[in-house]
């Protein structure tokens, strides 16, 4: 039994953006167990007020630097939603390409640089550049692979500048398609390497019940639109997202917190898979089963897993998307815009859940209104409940001081977090 | 990794180097973990002593601070004075800290306290207008970008092991966009600042038929009035303009007079 | 059968001899080494500097007045005037200011170290036309430097001037170069007259322009013989030289006896790259020696 | 000179008999917003690619003789000592199809400069040697010149060129390599028939031009307006933006950058083509620029091209193709420049 502790992390690192973890325990009971985020509001629902149609996605992709491309995607499809475009095939095909290069290229980056560091109890990934040389390598070549297939689809790894609403400005060259598909043929080896190595690391044991939030696939496993569906038994249509939001402010967050059903709720690869576990393509399956990765489950360091399992799944997927694409001539990269007054939703997985944009625009295509809501910002409050519940756990069973404070921020890092896109 | 590393017989001290983020996307740090194919060579020219984004160890004792994000709470500022105390060579690491970047087009609205209202409803929270660090420390080096090009920042920060004077280009993006022997975007009907924008992003955005939205700030001698003669004859808005001027912050000054004019 | 077309490889018709039309000679650079440095002043570093070859360094001649251009590789390539004398060849002596990358990083390198030099390049001062007349070398600042190969070839062949005057001006005493050599110069029977614009505790000579103490060895030499029998060579910034060479047009020196030296910016040295053009002409090959009478009639030259 | 006739299908063969080769030729890139095509010289591999009517490019074929950036020499470093290597970056020879007469001009003109001179450039002339030119009459567009340039017509610099008479070609053999390569197709002695419609052809070409530049005097008319105020007028318009020396087949200034490697092994030093109206082209160390002012630039440009070149190889560096004044976005051409500073209206 663990009497006392006082544990405060000021900026968590290895996540994206500014988050403090506090927990104090005093004679056994558990004071205070809290995510506080401290990150500065950049106000990017309301810079975009008055702004035409056409600023949306290029603007709103600065929300975040990691999953750029989401953002501007779903950008793009709140849009088009608005104005009543129906992208053509070519166009969502290359779409999902291009956020399946980005879920890898961030998935590898979490797992390899951010996570992995704790289960071999290093403070970065450095000394593995000397020690452990072949893993690292490792690392680059898949998120090479992935940044370098993002430059060749959306023009550039960050910030993308070929994707616009009506499709793209620019195709990708049928040479280039080819040789992405070879490399991502390779890089299967690399991931199952990277699944051994993963099966080295102890998950830490914990469990809380919570309710996940995705998309919901119908035939293939979601990316781009379509349902909403919870765990706890809600589908919702796209549009209908505040449902599955209802964001409310809290003293310790510049980011808001969510709730569906429950005090909190947590969205991301493992809720993916809790929702959609029997749309994984083969391999990725076995990667799961490999884990024991099954639905519904309540261990949120197995966000890890799910990412991993998510790696596998993108690059099987996008192998069949190639194909697609090199069998068919390659058409317009673009459609017209016609203008039309209304609200659009787009919800988009991005790597660490589900994104939501939402537009409403004037007749002549200003935005009157701009709402976007973030993975991360899903997930605070589940995060935070989570440390609650950590913490009494460490407590009971008499944990030291440094095993609490790498165990809290290894739960926060395993949600991935992008704290300055959750306050955007 | 060696302490010392030696060019044409000539000791070079291997910079300790930070990088610290404000109001961001973190999106130009990420550039650097994207240098994939390089990265390995990047971390052997300097020492990285502080880097929350990838590392936990952190140190407080480092000659160049790379600093991004723009300033937009008092605790920054506080933060900025301490880090200029300590580095020698302050770089403001991409549009944001050179020119406050996106974050400062909530600036134009004049009613701050709507901002506010409009994220946060009657919620508190505490902010300023969106500025670049400049106007709070000196800052030694510029790197524009919206994202920073990182073999931009690879050429630079060889540059300043080697003692090297950084130029940036003083020519706009055509310059670069003609290299490319690309279509001029004004002729396939799209707007475009390349004529006005500081080149060194190799016409990155031009390049892929979408056109320039001045993420690094004015060129030496941007011809601003010529740049808006040029949009209108192609039947562009004067709210076009002025929505890729005011992008990022560093055509400012620009805007205001274009403004004034009405 | 169809033969593919022919590949010429150009570097076989190069021209025997012909370093000036040779096509490889473009971006050979001879391998010298930095045999010594010595400190000249606070920013101006005197380089000796040794071409490594000792064929490529007995066939390195050059004609005072020319320039080389130095490489560090990595760093720059910049052109700098010879400051020795045309009797040594390829061992040569550059005095430079450290004024940005190339310049600065040379200041940091040792005895020994390794430079590329080719050239030489450009145009030179005439001195063998110049010979049986009188000379008078003026200089201001960092012009002394473009200006001591031809004293260094003057002393050497001394017997075959007239009356020789050095009118140098500098800022202020601390600034000038080559401080050391002044005695020697005297020795050889020439009128060295220095100016500063501004005096430190050491210095006895004169205060002011460097145009005051032309005026004086003007009326030294007097109107006929400057007309008839004498030449000039003037280096310095453009300020000056357009002053020092009006005060010599109006005291009946000839324009075409007149040399100045002009610097410009230049990336290749070989008449290709454009930046040294004045109007359309090549500084660095049709300069940077020029009579001031061409100069004159170059448009935005001064 | 020899002349022969061929027949439209033969060229076909003559593509296929060549194309060992790598063979260089315009082709449609896009169309513009007006849904005009674009051309472009590109590596072709197939005949029907190639678009030989085409009106002008808009880029010239620069290149594939002056590249926009080329290393010039490459660095190894070992504890204070280095190596220099130096490639002259050609392999191969190139087969150019469907030059038009100012753009062969063009090359005639560089080759004064960076062949026929002291200090020969061998980056350019390993390229330019290593050329097999055909050239191709044109129509003249509503912005070419070159007939008032004396560059509608071309002399030599080229290994053959086709003047299409509607149902076969009217070829001038210039080299032996062309004639040789002749033989390789079905041919016909030119019959005084061709002669004729070979005529008419130029004279109908002759009668197109509608844009004329008056080229009396003109060095000392430029010398004289040095200080003329129409310069500060096309200066307040110049976006000093280097595109029209970018567009230019013969602007071939350019700029030395020396970089480091990131591991210190090694360095390069590259050229980039460069622009003289590009603001720091003439800024020297410690920062003194030459020409600051934007009208300055452009001033200095056409008295490099119409006045300091004539006065070196007795004609101009302009072949009237009218690229720089179409791809300018500020509408700066040269039949308009030079009628300002002739006063002309
Ligand atoms: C004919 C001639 C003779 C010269 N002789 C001397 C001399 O004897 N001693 C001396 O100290 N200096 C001399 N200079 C000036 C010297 O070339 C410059 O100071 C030098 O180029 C600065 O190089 P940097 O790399 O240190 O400076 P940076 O400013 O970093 O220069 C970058 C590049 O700009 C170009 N550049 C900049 N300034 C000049 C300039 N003034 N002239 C030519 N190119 C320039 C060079 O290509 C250089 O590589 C001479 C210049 C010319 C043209
Ligand atoms: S400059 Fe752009 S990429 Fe860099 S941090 Fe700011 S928003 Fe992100
Ligand atoms: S596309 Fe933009 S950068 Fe390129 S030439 Fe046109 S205006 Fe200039
Ligand atoms: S083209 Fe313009 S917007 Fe794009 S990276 Fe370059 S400067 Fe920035």
């Amino acid at each position: 039994m663990k009497l006392s502790c006082n544990i405060s992390v000021k900026h968590l690192t290895r996540v994206e953006g500014h988050g403090n973890i506090n927990i104090r325990i005093k004679d056994g009971k558990l004071e205070e167990a809290s995510w506080e985020v401290v990150e500065t509001p950049r106000f990017f629902e309301a810079m975009l007020v008055g702004k035409k149609w056409d600023n949306a996605p290029y603007i709103s992709g600065r929300i975040c630097g990691i999953c750029s491309i989401g953002h501007t995607l779903a950008s793009i499809r709140a849009v088009e939603n608005v104005f009543g475009m129906v992208p053509t095939r070519q166009t969502n095909t290359l779409r999902l390409l291009l956020k399946h290069m980005e879920t890898l290229q961030s998935h590898v980056l979490h797992l390899y640089f951010l996570a992995a560091p704790d289960f071999v109890s290093l403070g970065s990934v450095l000394p593995l550049i000397t020690s452990h040389p072949e893993v690292v390598q490792r690392a680059v070549r898949l998120k090479l692979l992935a940044n370098d297939a993002c430059d060749i689809i959306g023009g550039r790894r960050l910030h993308p500048t070929r994707t616009v609403v009506g499709g793209f400005t620019m195709l990708p060259e049928k040479e280039q398609l080819e040789k992405l598909k070879q490399r991502l043929l390779a890089s299967v080896e690399d991931l199952k390497q990277t699944a051994a190595l993963f099966t080295t690391f102890a998950i830490p044991d914990f469990v809380r019940e919570t309710e996940f939030v995705s998309l919901k696939g119908t035939d293939s496993y979601p990316f781009i639109g379509g349902n909403l569906l919870s765990t706890d038994g809600l589908d919702l249509p796209e549009h209908e997202y505040k449902k599955m939001t209802n964001e409310y402010c809290v003293e310790i967050s510049t980011s808001k917190w969510c709730r569906v059903s429950r005090q909190s709720m947590a969205v991301g690869a493992l809720a993916r898979i809790n929702n959609n576990h029997h749309l994984l393509a083969p391999l990725a399956r076995q990667v799961a089963d490999q884990f024991g990765l099954k639905p519904v489950c309540h261990n949120p360091y197995m966000n890890n897993i799910a990412q991993l399992v998510e790696c596998v799944q993108v690059v099987e997927d996008s192998l069949a998307l190639i194909d697609e694409l090199l069998g068919a001539a390659m058409l317009e990269p673009r459609q017209p815009v016609a203008v039309k007054a209304g609200i659009g939703v787009a919800a988009v997985e991005v790597p660490r859940g589900i994104l939501y944009h939402c537009y409403d625009f004037d007749e002549e295509g200003r935005i009157r209104k701009a709402d976007c809501v973030i993975p991360t910002t899903q997930n605070n409050a589940n995060i935070h409940y989570d440390l609650n519940a950590l913490a009494r756990q460490c407590a009971g069973e008499g944990k030291t001081d440094r095993e609490i404070e790498l165990l809290a921020s290894m739960l926060v890092r395993a949600y991935d977090p992008c704290i300055s896109c959750s306050v955007h | 990794m060696p302490a010392n590393l030696t060019y044409l017989g000539v000791e070079l001290a291997r910079p300790r180097v930070a990088f610290f983020e404000l109001s961001s996307c973190e999106g130009c740090q990420l550039q650097l973990l994207n240098n994939e194919a390089t990265l390995l060579d990047f971390l052997s020219l300097v020492e990285v002593v502080r880097f929350r984004e990838g590392m936990t160890e952190a140190g407080d004792d480092y000659a160049v601070a790379f600093v991004e994000g723009s300033v937009t709470r008092a605790d920054q500022e506080l933060q900025l004075a301490e880090i200029r105390k300590k580095a020698k060579v302050m770089v403001a690491f991409g549009s944001c800290a050179c020119f406050g970047g996106v974050n400062q087009l909530k600036n134009r609205f004049s009613d701050q306290e709507w901002v506010k209202r409009e994220v946060y409803g009657d919620f508190h929270v505490d902010t300023q207008l969106a500025r670049p660090i400049s106007d709070v420390v000196k800052v030694d080096l510029m790197i524009y970008g919206c994202p920073v090009k990182k073999e931009e920042v690879e050429r630079i920060v060889t540059d300043l092991l080697l003692g090297k004077a950084i130029n940036h280009p003083k020519y706009p993006v055509c310059m670069e966009c003609k290299a490319n022997e690309n279509i001029c975007l004004f002729d396939l009907g799209e707007p475009c600042l390349g004529p006005v924008t500081r080149a060194g992003c190799d016409a990155w955005c031009p390049s892929n038929r979408m056109g320039c939205w001045g993420c690094r700030g004015p060129a030496d001698a941007a011809n601003i009035p010529q740049m808006a003669r040029i949009m209108a004859e192609h039947g562009f808005s004067t709210e076009t303009l002025l929505d890729r001027l005011e992008c990022f912050g560093g055509f400012a000054a620009h805007v205001e007079e274009i403004r004034k004019k009405g | 059968m169809v033969e593919k077309i022919a590949f010429v490889d150009v570097l076989k018709d190069k021209a025997v001899d012909d370093l000036l039309h040779d096509l490889s000679r473009f971006e050979y650079t001879y391998k010298a080494e930095i045999t010594n440095v010595y400190p000249l002043t606070q920013t101006e570093r005197l380089y000796q500097i040794q071409i490594k070859d000792p064929d490529e360094r007995n066939r390195f001649i050059f004609r005072p007045g020319q320039f080389v251009m130095l490489e560090l590789p990595g760093i720059g390539e910049s052109p700098f005037s010879i400051s020795s004398s045309p009797l040594r060849r390829g061992d040569i002596e550059l005095c430079i200011r450290g004024v940005g990358n190339l310049t600065n990083f040379l200041a940091r390198l040792e005895r020994g170290a390794e430079v590329g030099i080719s050239g030489p390049f450009g145009t030179s001062f005439p001195v063998e036309t110049m010979q049986g007349q009188n000379i008078m070398l003026i200089a201001g600042g960092l012009g002394l430097v473009p200006l001591r190969a031809p004293i260094l070839h003057v002393l050497e062949h001394r017997s075959r001037y007239g009356e020789v005057d050095i009118i140098y001006g500098a800022k202020q005493p601390s600034e000038l170069l080559f401080t050391y050599q002044y005695e020697m110069w005297r020795k050889f029977d020439i009128s060295l007259n220095i100016i500063v614009d501004k005096a430190d505790e050491s210095w006895q000579g004169p205060v002011g322009l460097i145009t005051e103490t032309l005026k004086e060895r003007i009326v030294v030499r007097n109107a006929e013989t400057l007309a008839s029998n004498t030449f000039a060579i003037v280096c310095g910034p453009p300020v000056m030289f357009k002053y020092v060479c009006k005060m010599l047009t109006e005291a009946g020196l000839p324009m075409q006896k007149m040399f100045v030296s002009l610097e410009r910016r230049m990336h290749c040295g070989r008449g290709k790259c454009c930046r040294c053009n004045i109007g359309s002409t090549y500084t660095c090959l049709e300069g940077p020696v020029f009579d001031y009478w061409t100069v004159m009639n170059l448009k935005e030259a001064i | 000179m020899i002349f022969k006739v061929f027949a439209k299908d033969e060229l076909t063969r003559l593509f296929e008999v060549l194309s060992v080769n790598r063979v260089v030729g315009p082709v449609q890139k896009g169309l513009d917003r007006k849904n005009r095509p674009i051309y472009s010289f590109e590596v072709v591999d197939n005949f029907d690619d190639l678009r030989l009517d085409y009106p002008s490019t808009l880029y010239p074929a620069k290149r594939y003789f002056l590249p926009f950036e080329e290393t010039l020499s490459s660095f190894t470093l070992e504890s204070g000592s280095w190596e220099k290597h130096v490639d002259y970056n050609v392999y191969q020879p190139q087969v150019m199809f469907g030059m038009h007469a100012c753009d062969i001009n063009a090359l005639n003109k560089l080759d004064k400069v960076l062949i026929n001179s002291v200090h020969p450039t061998p980056y350019y002339a390993s390229k330019r040697r290593n050329m097999f030119i055909i050239g191709i009459e044109c129509m003249p567009q509503p912005h070419c010149f070159c007939r008032s340039m004396g560059a509608d017509t071309v002399q030599h610099g080229f290994d053959m060129f086709l003047t299409d008479l509607g149902d076969r070609y009217f070829a001038e053999i210039l080299s032996s390599t062309a004639y040789n390569y002749l033989l390789k197709i079905k041919t016909m002695e030119a019959s005084e028939t061709d002669h004729q419609e070979y005529r008419q052809v130029v004279r109908e070409k002759s009668s197109k031009f509608t844009t004329h530049v008056d080229t009396t005097d003109l060095t000392k008319i430029l010398d004289m307006e040095f200080q003329a105020d129409v310069w500060k007028q096309w200066g307040d318009k110049c976006l000093s933006c280097g595109t029209c020396a970018n567009v230019c087949p013969t602007c071939y200034c350019y700029g030395v950058q020396e970089t480091v490697d990131m591991n210190l092994q090694a360095a390069t030093k590259t050229k980039q083509l460069y622009s003289c109206n590009l603001i720091d082209f003439a800024e020297v160390a410690g920062g003194h620029n030459f020409r600051p002012e934007a009208h300055i630039r452009l001033k200095y440009r056409y008295y490099h091209k119409h006045r300091g070149f004539v006065e070196a190889f007795e004609e101009s560096l302009c072949v009237g193709c009218g690229r720089c004044g179409e791809s300018c976005l500020a509408n700066i051409n040269v039949p308009e420049v030079i009628a300002s500073v002739r006063y002309e209206e």
